[in-house]
């Protein structure tokens, strides 16, 4: 091994060296800073090694051949290494970033750069205080230098301003250094840790002059304008250098005399750290400068590093997986995004859209604020699972909440800001990329996902990278140049074959939704077919989704569960920002999963009491205490995806403003995913009380009003998509009510919706889909006397509607008369009322679909149309077929179900002899039913045709028109506003009271955001009083401890 | 006597603070860091000094045998040597950024650097 | 109860005289209104009279496949649900095709012709067609609901689906009915049942007295033919589910023609004094007298 | 106003904070663990007679490598932030006043003197009170000197860089010399450590000062040329 003190000295002999080269020879001064940086680099890998695989023992560097306290020492451990890797190649990977104006400038900044990141690796490797103190004065003065590069007045001031504040940290540390010094009579930090309680004792006050030195170098909010001017002006490279590698090397000198305050100081930590990441987050989403908000972002991150600094005491072994994982994601991340916001040339968000062309780069990006948050399967993701797990077992649940809900506001921002990239309306032009830039962004993304390797493999959760089903999404990224045919054979055959493969393990409830995740994806996915071009992006998310609710229903633990969960809300958050109008709709869709999948991860960090691998069976053995909590965090998570009234507002837009072979996707496959939650939920937990409120009870309540509501807001649109997809909010309402009825029957009813819906559902966004792709529209009263152009379509549509409404003899009836055989040995009645008022309210938005879209007048502009595309057809037809046999036969898919639930209910199942189905209540038979109304049918049929052969066809406006003729389609086609009388009777129960709530709540958060952030007046002086007023006001809090 | 020396090093501490903290004009200002980071380094030397000893430099006056009876701390001298050299490499830079923000603004006054914000 | 061949002359029996006995009860009713407004009014035979002409009527269009098919479904939805509901108590023939399924089936299946009538009438492209649909749903919502209430309270009472236990249930004495043993869930379905019945107060959806409005405004020949017969099944097909479940069935064809013309004339009476309703009067109407009375039905039970 | 009146509170609050420092302070009555050990240790460890000299240049050599490191960074700052605008036209030397006699002769006669003086100072490091970095002041104050006489003298600045780039260099490499052939980093006894008191004494001290005296004098003139070359336009 190298010795580590060459960390130091290379670097410092270099930066001397380059001053004996004459100013011309900028490009030998160029390959001398590149290969100390990539010796520095190596050295520091090669201990990392060391250290990880042959396990070597940390090792003391003693300097001037005596021992310490009495000469400085350095010590070179895992976590050091680490950090000097981190340190080294953000040095490294900058400069060559920075190429151009590092040539601009000459061998001087080159060596300031070589300077500066000696310094930092100095803060690490160091073990006396004072020595800390001159590295840190060496960054401040590389900072200030460093800041000059992009040479403007804006970072001039910003540096002075920085100045200011440094000096002033550096007094503090040298009153509290000099004073700790004369308490423990010791300089050496391991030393001063030895008298801690000395010290601790005689002077407090010492340390915290320390301490609070050392977090001003963080840069914690509020006391941190300069940072944030810094960054928004400074040379995107260096913010790089800064956001990463100084943060990991102050974090480090935090960590190091955290030693010596001991354990009750790590309050402060956490206080402050909260703080931080809370407001830094809010005020960046008032943001409109990249770089600024970039900044922000990075504030929030560190204090949230802070925070876990904070809990070290508990977090035991694994702090440093914690740590560590959070640490180097939002490095890795934040360089990147720095250097690639010297790709683009205007600094406010949407200028961004410069990047829509260039998928690598999109895909980095992506790769980037995934890293940020926290999403599987990067570090953030195990480490963020970790640590609330500590957490919660430690009790410190207001902890939790405070971090998730920091967290929440990242994301919000982050996925504005990617949704502007994709979908603002105005484009940048595309910019140049000069390769080395693209190449040190790449190795950024390259790193991030190594990361995520790695950090899989230290948890002890399973590597979710070797997860098949994500191995084959992550597969489709390689393949992108594909044409989307070929990659669309792919994605089907792989669904069908993971399918078959996973077959024999399946029990029936999971058979079910397997059939319906898997073969019924590869049914939607045939849609798809009609895409012609490459389809970038698409293969990717929806393959992502799918393998995210394949990994769920097979999930054994709940971290296995959680993992799927995020990846498939990932994944279909992609899909649905595909749609051209949908960028709003797709937001609010990943604001509510994730803060669903926020509360199911409060909810199992509560049930396990800290076990992070926790059976999902054992949900059934949660405390009693605990219990019902649990049972109400986890319900609303998965209610959230099943859209249930009062976090439904994501859905309609969504569902609508998809692509035609996606929406299906998205309401015939994604919403089940909650409804399995909700299985796995009562099947292990049962029926819950709180303060002696059954739960499921309210459950029951909010499907049914669910129910209610979505069909109420369906009759309202005259949207055809939208329509369908408040539909979809109605039926998962029925499907909630069964579940939530806790009864044999109810449960199996659920299970047929599931069916069911899956199949009508899609069968029906397909077929409006086509028709929305021929006419150019989606609003159904521009549309008309489509029947007989799109027969096809015509006949899905017909034999849908039918199924949904449960009219016999199709499959809904099926579903209508379990759920009448439900209820009868339901205890509670008053629900019913409402089910029973949704249910016919139903025919009135089919019929109107139907009506105006397919019936009716024909509009002149239509008259050339074509039947929808053989592919969007192909599907509609295979599900008619689907829909007949299941009609005839719902045993088929029903019966083995109806044993299966037999375990959790054994009693009122019931009996499929023969082809009468008996329930304790009553009788169906689907077979003589469907003969028999045949059989009708068809004499009547032939009567009329016999009595009626002369009929002849007639043309459009051949009608009984009171007094006059009418003479175009759009006056005589009665669509707009079809159930006026409706709205008037009942139209105030739809009321958009949730959306006006939700609206409220972002609107309050902005505005504060907005109002708050003026504290940052860009007066340095300011900011200097502000940062002291900081000092002060920790001090004043903190008297109890000092 | 070490009191008076830590009282005038946190006056002269607080004065230079106080100074950088309402004077506008950018000289000032570092003037005034100039003030305080002098009363640091008297705190400093005032933290090592202890009554009736003489400098740790031996000579025939203090010899090394009676060294450790004889000599002030001399721990803190070292120091206050590195924080001077720091505090002059600081000021110099501050003076650098002076100068170049008023030929850049034609101004030396901070409150009118307030272009980034918020 | 199996299916025997035997049962399907039963049936077609059954829907003989059914029809007969619809046609001539609407002339009745149609005649007793025109008394009440002092007008003479229609000869008893009046609807074979129409039948024939309707048959008879050479001229004859279409509007395409759903147009055609309209009058079809209509027809064999007031046929099924006929022959899905036991006519006769106490005789395994005339109960029909029951075996088929219990209440439910009946219930939903009242849709079957609604739904295919009202895709008919939209081919037609008739805006009259669409805004009588469109109201006629809106209506239906609302009137449906009660005895959908009721009907739920009345199983619950008799913990059973199936029409002929509840028929069986009330046999005995006439105390025994539903009317006396439940009669708030009665009395919200007789409500229900105004509204069902397409008579005054809630005839604005096919407002026959005005310009023609409605789902048959376009229909005509032979199509009106079949609809006609059908409002000669449906209505009686109709109130035999109600005479089960609340007036102790019929055990014999006399009873079944009394306590269904009784049935009817609650429509009747109500209607020639009442005038007609908005459909959204209709609607709140129904949501706050009925549907409450369905509610209580339901917790009391 | 208001804004000096809450800086006053502020001050107020630091005050407090200084002032509990202050009553929880107790003065030394002896030297504590490290002092004693320099004390007692510095003679037979590194031979210097001024422990301080002993202790800035061996024990915490790291450190002063890092002052040197700051006042090279300076210095190159200094220059990246001042040598953009060498571009504009300097006033010509004739449109300034002539120095007065007496200063010009004083300067003549006083440079050497005081660059000799400054040598002694820093060459004497490791015996007397003083050493590189005060001695590299002096001898930047002889640069001032002349600076003050002759303002639009130009001087080498090649010549100062190489000597600042060369003497630092010089330090790190008898630092690193020490990893190879003594005791660790920046340990002095590479040379022997003489007897005590002499001027060729304490192993490298001298060396080390020697070249830092050198370093310090060099940067503190290239900042005072680049401020003073700032001067004249």
């Amino acid at each position: 091994m190298v010795d580590p003190i060459l960390l130091i000295a290379i670097p410092l002999g270099a930066a001397f060296f380059l001053g004996l080269l004459r100013d011309e020879w900028r490009t030998s001064a160029y390959v001398i800073t590149l290969l100390t940086l990539a010796f520095v680099s190596w050295v520091s890998s090669s201990w990392l090694l060391g250290f990880s695989l042959d396990k070597i023992a940390p090792v003391e560097i003693l300097t001037a051949g005596s021992e310490p306290p009495f000469s400085i020492n350095l010590r070179m451990g895992l976590n050091e290494s680490v950090a000097l890797l981190m340190i080294s190649l953000t040095g490294l990977l900058s400069s060559i970033y920075l190429k151009d104006t590092l040539f601009r400038l000459g061998r001087r900044a080159m060596a300031v750069l070589l300077v500066f990141v000696m310094a930092m690796c100095g803060i690490v490797l160091t073990r006396d205080i004072f020595n800390l103190f001159v590295f840190i004065e060496l960054t401040v003065i590389a900072t200030a230098g460093l800041v000059l590069l992009s040479h403007n007045t804006l970072s001039l001031g910003a540096g002075f301003k920085y100045l200011v504040a440094s000096q002033i940290a550096s007094i503090l540390l040298l009153v509290g250094i000099i004073f700790s010094y004369h308490v423990t009579g010791t300089l050496n930090i391991d030393g001063m840790a030895g008298m801690s309680n000395v010290l601790i004792q005689t002077s407090p006050l010492a340390f915290f002059l320390l301490f609070i030195a050392l977090v001003i170098e963080l840069k914690p909010f509020p006391a941190n304008g300069w940072a944030l001017d810094i960054y928004e002006s400074a040379h995107p490279a260096f913010s790089a250098i800064l956001s990463a590698a100084t943060a990991t090397a102050s974090l480090f000198a935090v960590d190091k005399i955290l030693n010596i305050g001991g354990d009750n100081w790590l309050p402060f930590a956490t206080g402050i750290g909260i703080l931080s990441f809370i407001g830094a987050n809010l005020f960046a989403l008032a943001q409109t400068h990249d770089r600024r908000l970039m900044g922000y972002s990075s504030v929030g991150q560190i204090g949230l590093i802070l925070i876990i600094i904070g809990q070290r005491d508990i977090l035991g072994e694994n702090y440093f997986f914690i740590a560590g994982g959070v640490l180097l994601a939002h490095a890795v991340a934040k360089a990147g995004l720095f250097w690639m916001s010297g790709l683009v040339n205007a600094r406010e968000l949407s200028a961004w859209t410069a990047l829509r062309k260039r998928p690598m780069l999109i895909f980095a990006f992506v790769s980037f604020i995934a890293l940020l948050i926290g999403l599987p399967p990067f570090p953030g993701f195990y480490a963020k699972w970790e640590l609330v797990h500590v957490l919660a077992s430690e009790g410190r649940i207001a902890l939790i909440v405070l971090i998730l809900f920091g967290a929440l506001l990242e994301t919000a921002y982050l996925f504005r800001w990617f949704g502007l990239i994709l979908r603002h309306e105005d484009e940048a032009p595309v910019v140049a990329c000069p390769s080395q830039k693209v190449a040190v962004i790449y190795s950024a993304v390259l790193l991030g996902w190594g990361l995520g390797y790695i950090w899989g493999e230290l948890s002890g959760f399973g590597n979710l990278l070797y997860t098949i089903p994500l191995l084959f999404a992550l597969l489709f990224l390689p393949l992108e140049w594909l044409p989307a045919k070929l990659k669309n054979t792919f994605a089907i055959m792989g669904l069908v074959t993971w399918f078959i493969v996973q077959y024999p393990a399946y029990d029936p409830l999971q058979l079910i939704f397997a059939a319906i995740i898997l073969p019924g994806g590869a049914l939607v996915l045939l849609a798809s077919y009609y895409n012609s071009g490459r389809r970038i992006g698409f293969y990717p998310s929806a393959l992502w989704m799918f393998a995210g609710l394949s990994m769920l229903i097979m999930a054994e633990d709940s971290f296995a569960f959680f993992a799927a969960w995020e990846s498939l809300t990932i994944g279909s958050y992609f899909l649905i920002l595909r749609g051209k109008q949908s960028q709003p709709h797709a937001l609010s869709y990943i604001l509510f999963s994730l803060g669903g999948a926020f509360l199911m991860l409060l909810g199992f960090a509560l049930a396990s009491e800290g076990n992070p691998l926790f059976p999902l069976t054992s949900l059934a053995s949660v405390a009693s205490d605990l219990a019902p909590w649990v049972f109400i965090l986890l319900a609303i998570a998965f209610m959230t995806k099943t859209a249930a009234i009062g976090v439904h507002i994501w859905l309609p837009g969504a569902h609508a403003e998809a692509e035609t072979d996606v929406s299906p996707l998205l309401s015939g496959i994604l919403l089940k995913a909650g409804l399995f939650g909700l299985f796995v939920l009562l099947i292990n937990m049962g029926k819950q009380q709180l303060y002696g409120v059954e739960l499921t009870h309210v459950l029951l309540w909010i499907g049914a009003i669910s129910a209610l509501l979505g069909n109420m807001m369906a009759i309202y649109q005259e949207d055809a998509k939208r329509l369908l997809a408040y539909s979809s909010i109605a039926q998962m309402g029925y499907a909630l009510f069964g579940l939530a009825l806790m009864n044999h029957l109810g449960w199996l009813m659920a299970l047929m919706f599931v069916v069911n819906h899956y199949i009508y559902k899609s069968m029906l966004f397909l077929s409006i889909g086509g028709v929305a792709k021929r006419t150019g529209t989606k609003a159904m009263y521009r549309m008309g006397g489509l029947i007989t152009l799109m027969p096809l379509s015509f006949i899905a549509v017909l034999i849908g509607i039918i199924a949904v409404s449960g009219v016999p003899p199709l499959s809904g009836f099926g579903g209508r008369w379990i759920f009448y055989n439900a209820i009868m040995s339901a205890e509670y009645r008053l629900p019913m009322v409402i089910i029973f008022l949704a249910g016919p309210i139903a025919f009135l938005y089919l019929f109107r679909l139907i009506h105006t879209v397919f019936l009716g007048q024909l509009k002149d502009e239509h008259r050339q149309l074509k039947e929808a595309p053989f592919w969007i057809i192909l599907p509609q037809m295979i599900y008619v077929a689907f829909l007949m046999i299941f009609a005839l036969a719902p045993g088929l898919a029903l019966q083995k179900v109806d044993g299966y639930i037999s375990r959790f209910f054994p009693n009122n199942g019931l009996n499929w002899e023969g082809l009468t189905i008996t329930s304790d209540f009553g009788y169906w038979s689907p077979v003589s039913i469907m003969i028999i109304i045949g059989v009708i049918f068809v004499t009547l049929f032939s009567w009329l045709l016999f009595v009626n052969r002369r009929a002849q066809k007639v043309k459009q406006f051949n009608i009984v028109y009171a007094a006059e003729r009418p003479y175009r389609p759009e006056t005589t086609h009665f669509a707009w506003n079809f159930f006026a009388p409706y709205r008037k009777a009942l139209g105030f129960m739809t009321q958009p009271l949730v959306t006006r709530f939700w609206d409220t709540v972002a609107e309050l958060l902005h505005t504060a955001a907005d109002l708050l952030r003026r504290l940052y007046t860009g007066d340095g002086q300011t900011y200097a009083v502000q940062l002291l007023a900081f000092v002060v006001a920790v001090y004043f809090l903190g008297n109890g401890v000092m | 006597m070490e009191y008076i020396a830590l009282t005038c090093g946190f006056l002269l501490i607080l004065i230079g603070i106080y100074g950088a903290l309402t004077q506008s004009n950018i000289l000032r200002m570092i003037v005034a860091f100039t003030l305080a980071n002098t009363g640091v380094n008297l705190v400093i030397v005032g933290i090592g000094y202890i009554n009736g000893r003489t400098a740790p430099i031996l000579d025939t006056a203090v010899p090394v045998a009676e060294a450790a009876t004889r000599i002030i701390d001399p721990l803190p001298q070292a120091l206050v040597l590195t924080a001077i050299v720091i505090g002059v490499g600081i000021t110099a830079l501050m003076l650098a950024y002076a100068y170049k923000l008023f030929t850049l603004k034609g101004s030396l006054d901070i409150t009118a650097i307030k272009e980034l914000k918020w | 109860m199996a299916f025997e061949w035997i049962q399907i002359p039963y049936a077609l029996l059954t829907l003989f005289i059914v029809v007969n006995y619809g046609f001539i009860l609407n002339a009745l009713i149609a005649k007793i209104g025109a008394r009440v407004g002092r007008r003479h009014g229609i000869p008893i035979w009046q609807n074979y009279l129409d039948l024939i002409k309707n048959y008879s009527i050479r001229s004859s269009i279409t509007h395409g496949v759903m147009f055609y098919l309209g009058p079809v479904f209509r027809l064999s939805g007031g046929v099924g649900l006929l022959l899905f509901v036991p006519t006769i108590y106490s005789s395994v023939m005339f109960s029909n095709l029951s075996f088929a399924g219990d209440l439910i089936l009946a219930l939903y299946f009242v849709f079957f012709g609604t739904l295919g009538m009202a895709l008919g009438a939209g081919e037609s492209g008739h805006p009259f067609a669409a805004i009588g649909v469109s109201r006629g749903l809106a209506q239906v919502t609302a009137s449906e609901l009660p005895f959908a209430l009721a009907v739920f309270s009345v199983a619950l009472q008799y913990q059973t689906l199936s029409v002929t236990d509840i028929v069986a249930a009330q046999q005995g004495s006439y105390l025994n009915w539903t009317l006396f043993t439940n009669p708030i869930a009665v009395a919200a379905a007789m409500l229900s049942f105004l509204g069902a019945m397409m008579r005054p107060p809630f005839d604005v959806v096919l407002a026959p007295q005005e310009i023609p409005i409605g789902p048959p405004t376009e229909y005509h020949s032979s199509y009106l033919a079949l609809m006609q017969t059908n409002r000669a099944i449906f209505p009686i097909a109709k109130m035999v589910v109600y005479m089960n479940l609340f007036f102790g069935g019929a055990i014999s064809w006399p009873i079944f023609f009394l306590k269904i013309f009784l049935i009817y004339m609650v429509s009747v009476l109500v209607g020639v004094v009442f005038p007609r309703f908005h459909v959204e009067h209709s609607i709140r109407w129904f949501l706050v007298w009925a549907v409450p009375l369905g509610i209580i039905a339901i917790m009391v039970v | 106003m208001i804004k000096r009146f809450s800086v006053f509170l502020i001050m107020l609050g630091l005050g407090a904070i200084f002032l509990q420092l202050l009553l929880q302070y107790l003065p030394d009555e002896s030297l504590n663990l490290s002092g004693r050990y320099y004390a007692e240790n510095t003679a037979s460890e590194v031979g210097a007679a001024n422990i301080i000299t002993a202790i800035i240049v061996t024990y915490r050599g790291l450190d002063t490598l890092g002052e040197v490191t700051v006042l090279f960074l300076t210095a190159a700052i200094v220059g990246l932030v001042l040598s953009r605008d060498q571009s504009q036209p300097r006033v010509k030397p004739a449109d300034r006043p002539q120095p007065g006699e007496l200063l010009s002769i004083g300067t003549q006669l006083l440079v050497p003197l005081i660059l000799l003086f400054g040598a002694y100072i820093f060459i004497n490091g490791h015996l007397t009170p003083g050493g590189g970095f005060q001695g590299g002041a002096i001898l930047a104050s002889a640069t001032l000197l002349m600076l003050l006489t002759h303002p639009v003298k130009r001087f080498s600045h090649r010549l100062i860089t190489r000597l600042e780039s060369i003497s630092g260099l010089v330090f790190v490499g008898v630092g690193m010399l020490g990893i190879i052939l003594a005791g660790g980093f920046l340990d002095n006894r590479l040379l022997p450590l003489g007897e005590f008191g002499e001027l060729f004494s304490a192993g490298t001290i001298p060396v080390i000062y020697a070249f830092i005296g050198l370093k310090v004098g060099a940067e503190f003139s290239s900042m005072l040329l680049k401020l003073a070359e700032t001067e004249d336009n």
